[in-house]
């Protein structure tokens, strides 16, 4: 049995029949498809609103992936979820690669919602989170600013992965832009805060000039802000992070990072899987039969925006 | 005692579906639940092979993971930038993990390298190609390259095949092939075997010759399934595969092992998933739990055969 | 063929271990290598098979200079040999030991029907009939090991056989069954080079025998026309004393055992007394070596009593039994004897190691001491335990269970592997040690030495002691009655 | 041999040094730069030392890395959410991590487990664990937990001195106590050594309880240095340690090694690390280029002994 031609282009004229239910099921069981299901930042926002959710709507909520950045891992999870056709799927939007996987389970008539980052190739019915570039863009932006539109710099971050590379794109296409901003590379921090406060020493010993560090994953920044503040140069060295977990409030508090860019991310699985819940229950049909019709009755795309934090608005974050 | 394993970890394996197949009757036993465990086991697998002939002749090789990430890499960077036919693109993937393998196999035979430093050192810098290879991920792959890891046999989806397919050759060639054989006896007493007239290097150099082969191949059937050479596919497979390759019989010292014993323990890996999966274990439980699975399953059989 | 050797010579850093040794061995003759321990006759063979090549000196084969470059070469010149180290895979088939490069159909497919045929044929010749080709070798005796290490020598058909202390783990069996085979040999023009230690095998199945002191060579006898002693003249450089075989034996007893029950032994009861030597006899796999290590607490016993100066004593660890006064010299010395990456030094303080400190010092101290004492050859006590001959190791392992100071010293096959002056060295120390107050529970499938050496000597087969005979009353006859009836 | 590792080492080192100071003199060989090094591979070395003891007696421990998190998240949680005198805490930790070791040698020793698989198993249990504890990370300590970490002593940061004062010791007691030295002996032949009255089992279980130690202090160092303890502390140290460890001297058989070596291989690692940097190597070569290095690294070792 031979795959079919086409990877699917974001058609929505796919004719495949979504399950829909009239009555609301207390066993009527909405599954989150992640990878790395451990990282707290995951945890304490992705995972925490979208269990509040499910409780307020007294249906079920599971989260499933491997406790690695594995890709294929995430895949596997999936597909061995999808014979056993739950409510709705919430996948988080690691890796264009889970496109195929995320259109078999829209053809079983899944509702199915991608979050964070948005997966191009796939067809599924809707997404919403944030854009990666856009947060790049904000974090150059900010650090053309703070420098005065000159220095080096640098960013730090997971190397290959989708959405931090593009990332990157978004605030090297803005450093580019001022001559005397000058980019020193890129560096793979691999998540772990020891490299990245390893990287930094070393940063900051080849460039005694270093002006500003860029960190992209959650772990970029306590890790930066360690090393600068152990070699004095607090104020001389400027960060900008993305994330706004308590360490990184705190160092912006301390006066060590000088901006967040945060992600709305209890918006992404809560809207998400609400928009789920409406797909299932045809809370708005458009027409007699809208999976016949072509229409999927929910938005086809959310973009949440960012959260930026510094100094002036620390304190209104910290819990 | 090496038999024993094969036997006492089927037999783990059956109890493990019994006892499932009464909890959840509509969801595990079915044949689409076991193609999906199998397919997801396939890769895995076919790695395993490669890692239990080296751990039979008493070595490993941690850049497996990072070759699987390479050798869809590669492939789908020919396809992708230079518009390469696709049958080129692999047989260059499968060349450079050939090769990759070879310089791994001559650095410890030849020049004397620990083959751990090696093969680590070999991991960093294959994945470093590798992510330089395919960056963000590839895609957009040509039909027939897509055809290979998607195409469905008797319902069940090609990677499964492929696995089969190994495990049986390679078991064929471990029974009756006196050049697979003598990896026993590099194994288990490697001066012996030298003395024995068997051309130790050699035979080791192949060794990693041939993993790398398998784990290439394991690259272009990931990639082909998922339509898409990501450069951070195989992050943690050696460690997953080496695991497998020890729950099935090897050891570290060499000398035992049978390669049917890499298939079946990778799928005891692929079962707790999935067990892990249907009963909806999830977050921090989920790595407690497996890994206190695993320390049972092994330390019961320990126990079984202290016994006897 | 003939083949000889012109001016070899071979150093090992400081060690001269072959010094312009020049011999010639005959088709169809056995030519015996004699030697103390540490003479370079292992050396000698490791350079006729190729594994090490030699600093100077010629190879002649039918008076041809060849340069044996590895032993396959050496194979394929019709030379082969059966190793002084073990050399076999637990794992394997004894089939599959003996044939390392199978015969093979097509494809380079095993040929097992061919394989098992070859090996049944093999075993045949060698009149073996308790295993098959297909057992595992892991399940064999030490001494069955060696028989297959033979099997797999002969099976390629060599012109040149070497022996590297083949008897050494053999009974008077297995001994008998390789005289024969190589009898048969030398009846097919096959030429035997034999190295052993054990003086009588050499005049009952050699030729010729020649001697090599130091690295060199003495000379070449012809065994019709000599005696054991000149050969031992020849060795050690002088004529060797007697051994006092005086007894020490008193009335007190040191070791009592009662009812002992344990894997492999059964009902065993003996008293050892102070300054006694007790032997214990038997044929190989009659548990000897299970019941000392018992003794000793290496293994486990299941019933019975242990009582030392009348007081029970519990060994459960070895650590306990070397606290108790007792030492066990075990029987296989690569595997649970030496420490082969370890310095002589660090080996021989190995089981004392018990105490707080380490003091590299005085360790090398005491080595040294040891060192003179044994007679051990080594550039130092430095040197590393791999480097050493087998009979050199032998010594060092018996310096370390003299190093604590023991009571009560078990013996398992003690001159395993060392040459006739050492060996009579080791009697003298066994000796001494009881005349010292000092017992000693020997063990040995040798029965000169079992009666030479033993007060009383307690037959065992089949796990359990079929009689204690003095050793004034008994003779070989009765004792071999006793082991094997 | 094995005094020539840590002999050649120590001269690779010193070349390094003395090339990049002529390369960068106004950068390399500075004492901001040599302190910023040492601090951050000091952490490694702490557990580095407990891996050499582990892998002279023929073992090694993949849980650590997830020893470290656990240790600074225990306290961290303990000091946080139940106002715990920090002293308290790290006992409390000290204990808990003492106890993960004991358990792993415990299984490993008494019931037979392959250490390998058992401390694989481990190392996902206990990051697991870790995550309850530490969630989204800790902050806020009490400020002298605080200052054992970040507290400069001769303009040196503490956890410097605390990895020389380790160093130091274990090598001390591996060259004058009875004790460790019988771990060269139980590396070199178990059974030998069990018939000299050593207590393999025990003594391998106390190598655990050790190294389950040492990684607690670590994770104690690195939580209180960051001021914060981060469930995804550690990971990847296992590996990290093992590479300098076996760098160092050490061999996956057993039996050799000098504990100074666990230092120097740290060291070595830190010190390319840092000249990558400095030489300014994209970040994507940097792991091919590392990997590289380490392969010229030890092959040249060994070409040169083996000209010896
Ligand atoms: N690889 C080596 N390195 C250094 N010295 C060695 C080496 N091999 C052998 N020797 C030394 O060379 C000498 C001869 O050793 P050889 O093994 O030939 O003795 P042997 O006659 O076989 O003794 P034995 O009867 O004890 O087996 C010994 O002093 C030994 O220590
Ligand atoms: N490796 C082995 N595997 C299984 N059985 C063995 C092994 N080695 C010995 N045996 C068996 O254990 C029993 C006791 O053997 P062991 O060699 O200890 O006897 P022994 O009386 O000490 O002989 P000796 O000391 O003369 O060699 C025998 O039945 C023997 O066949
Ligand atoms: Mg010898
Ligand atoms: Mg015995």
């Amino acid at each position: 049995e031979a795959p079919p031609r086409t990877g699917g282009s974001g058609n929505n004229l796919h004719s495949t029949e979504i399950i829909t239910v009239d009555t609301v099921s207390a066993n009527e069981e909405y599954v989150m498809i992640t990878t790395a299901i451990n990282m707290p930042m995951y945890v304490n926002h992705d995972q925490a609103a979208f269990k509040m959710w499910a409780k307020k709507m007294g249906v079920k909520a599971s989260i499933l992936g491997p406790s690695e950045w594995d890709i294929p891992a995430q895949i596997a999870t999936f597909e061995q979820v999808i014979p056993q056709k739950p409510a709705g799927f919430l996948v988080n939007g690691t890796d264009p690669g889970i496109a195929q996987v995320i259109n078999k389970a829209v053809d079983a008539g899944i509702p199915t919602v991608v979050y964070d980052s948005d997966i191009p190739g796939a067809r599924q019915h809707s997404f919403i989170g944030s854009d990666w570039y856009e947060m790049g863009r904000l974090q150059g932006e900010r650090m053309v600013k703070i420098l005065n539109g000159k220095g080096k710099v640098v960013v730090m971050g997971i190397l290959g992965m989708t959405n931090m590379e593009a990332g990157f794109q978004g605030f090297l296409d803005v450093i580019k832009k001022y001559p005397a901003m000058e980019f020193i590379g890129k560096y793979d921090d691999k998540a772990n805060v020891e490299l990245a406060a390893k990287i930094t020493a070393d940063l900051i010993v080849a460039h005694p000039d270093l002006a500003g560090v860029a960190g992209f994953d959650g772990n970029s920044g306590p890790g930066i802000a360690l090393s600068v503040k152990e070699a004095n140069k607090i104020g001389k060295v400027k960060i900008t992070t993305v994330d706004a977990e308590p360490e990184h409030l705190q160092l912006v508090k301390e006066g060590v990072i000088d901006y967040l860019v945060g992600q709305k991310r209890e918006l992404f699985t809560q809207m998400g899987a609400q928009m789920l819940f409406d797909m299932r229950h045809k809370t708005i049909a458009f027409s007699k039969n809208d999976a016949k019709a072509g229409v999927v009755p929910i938005p086809k795309k959310i973009i949440t925006g960012s959260i930026e934090i510094d100094k002036s608005n620390v304190d209104l974050f910290i819990k | 005692m090496i038999k024993d394993r094969v036997v006492t970890l089927s037999a783990t394996i059956l109890l493990l579906c019994i006892v499932m197949s009464f909890l959840f009757p509509s969801q595990f036993p079915t044949v689409d639940n076991f193609s999906q465990i199998m397919l997801n086991l396939s890769i895995d697998t076919i790695v395993a092979v490669g890692m239990m002939l080296l751990m039979i002749s008493g070595v490993f090789d941690l850049s497996v993971g990072s070759i699987v990430a390479f050798s869809g890499g590669l492939a789908g960077y020919l396809m992708y930038y230079h518009d390469v036919n696709f049958l080129v693109a692999i047989v260059a993937a499968l060349s450079g993990s050939l090769l990759i393998g070879f310089i791994n196999g001559f650095l410890i035979t030849k020049i004397g390298i620990n083959p751990m430093i090696q093969t680590l050192a070999m991991m960093g810098v294959v994945r470093g190609l590798s992510l330089m290879l395919s960056g963000a991920g590839i895609q957009n792959f040509p039909y027939e390259y897509n055809y290979i890891g998607q195409v469905k046999i008797l319902s069940l989806q090609s990677p499964i095949w492929y696995m089969f397919a190994i495990v049986l050759i390679f078991s064929y060639l471990f029974k009756n092939i006196a050049f697979f054989r003598r990896y026993y006896f590099i194994g288990s007493n490697e001066k012996a075997a030298h003395l024995s007239g068997i051309e130790v290097e050699k035979m080791k150099l192949w060794g990693f010759v041939i993993v790398g082969l398998l784990a290439g191949i394991a690259g272009i059937l990931l990639s082909s399934r998922l339509g898409a050479a990501l450069s951070t596919s195989g992050k943690g497979l050696e460690l997953r595969v080496i695991t497998a390759v020890i729950l099935g019989g090897a050891s570290l010292a060499g000398g035992q092992g049978k390669i049917v014993g890499a298939f079946l323990g990778a799928a005891f890996m692929g079962i707790v998933g999935n067990i892990l999966i249907l009963t909806r274990v999830s977050g921090y439980w989920q790595e407690i739990i497996l890994g206190i699975i695993l320390i049972l399953a092994v330390g019961i059989d320990q126990l079984i055969q202290k016994k006897k | 063929m003939k083949l000889g050797l012109k001016n070899i010579s071979k150093s090992f850093e400081v060690i001269k271990a072959l010094q312009n040794v020049s011999l010639e061995f005959h088709k169809g003759e056995v030519h015996a290598i004699c030697g103390e321990n540490g003479a370079g006759k292992s050396t000698l063979m490791n350079i006729l098979t190729g594994n090490i090549q030699p600093d100077a000196g010629e190879i002649l084969l039918n008076n041809q200079i060849v340069i044996i470059q590895n032993n396959q070469h050496a194979r394929s010149l019709g030379i082969n040999i059966v190793y002084q180290e073990r050399s076999l895979t637990d794992g394997l088939s004894v089939a599959e030991n003996i044939f390392p490069l199978p015969p093979t159909k097509s494809f380079g497919r095993i040929n097992f029907v061919q394989l098992h045929r070859q090996t049944k044929a093999l075993l045949r010749q060698l009149d073996i009939g308790e295993f098959s080709p297909e057992t595992m070798v892991a399940t064999l005796s030490p001494a069955q090991k060696t028989l297959v290490e033979i099997a797999k020598a002969l099976a390629t058909n060599p012109a040149i056989l070497l022996l590297d202390e083949p008897t050494a783990s053999f009974t008077d069996k297995e001994t008998t069954i390789l005289f024969s085979v190589i009898r048969t040999l030398k009846k097919r023009g096959v030429t035997v080079l034999y190295i052993s230690h054990r003086m009588a095998e050499i005049k009952l199945i050699a030729d010729k025998v020649s001697v090599l002191k130091d690295g060199k060579c003495q000379d070449t006898l012809s065994t019709n026309n000599c005696t054991t002693e000149d050969i031992i003249r020849l060795m050690v450089g002088r004529d060797l004393q007697q051994v006092d075989v005086a007894t020490h034996s008193s009335e007190e007893v040191v070791l009592s055992v009662k009812n002992l029950c344990g894997k492999g032994f059964n009902d065993i009861s003996f008293d050892l007394k102070k300054g006694e030597i007790f032997g214990l006899g038997g044929l190989v796999g009659a548990g000897r070596t299970e019941l000392a290590m018992a003794i000793f607490g290496a293994i486990p016993a299941n019933g019975g009593t242990i009582l030392k100066n009348g007081q029970r004593i519990y060994n459960r660890h070895p650590k306990q039994g070397i606290a108790n006064g007792i030492a066990y010299l075990p029987e296989e010395r690569k595997t649970l004897g030496v420490f082969l990456q370890k310095s002589v030094a660090e080996n021989i303080v190995s089981a004392r190691l018990y105490g707080k400190g380490y003091n590299v010092k005085t360790n090398n101290q005491k080595a040294g001491e040891y060192s003179r004492t044994l007679n051990i050859r080594s550039s130092s006590v430095q040197q590393l335990m791999s480097k050493l001959s087998g009979g050199n190791q032998q010594k060092v392992v018996l310096a370390k269970w003299l190093n604590t100071q023991p009571d009560v010293l078990i013996v398992d096959e003690p001159t395993h592997g060392v040459d006739i002056g050492a060996k009579l060295e080791i009697y003298k120390i066994l000796k001494q040690l009881t005349a010292d107050g000092k017992s000693i529970l020997l063990i040995s499938s040798e029965m000169e030495e079992l009666l030479l050496l033993s007060d009383r000597i307690a037959v065992m087969r089949e796990g359990k002691i079929k009689g204690i005979l003095h050793k004034k009353e008994t003779s070989e006859n009765e004792i071999i009655k006793l082991a094997a009836q």
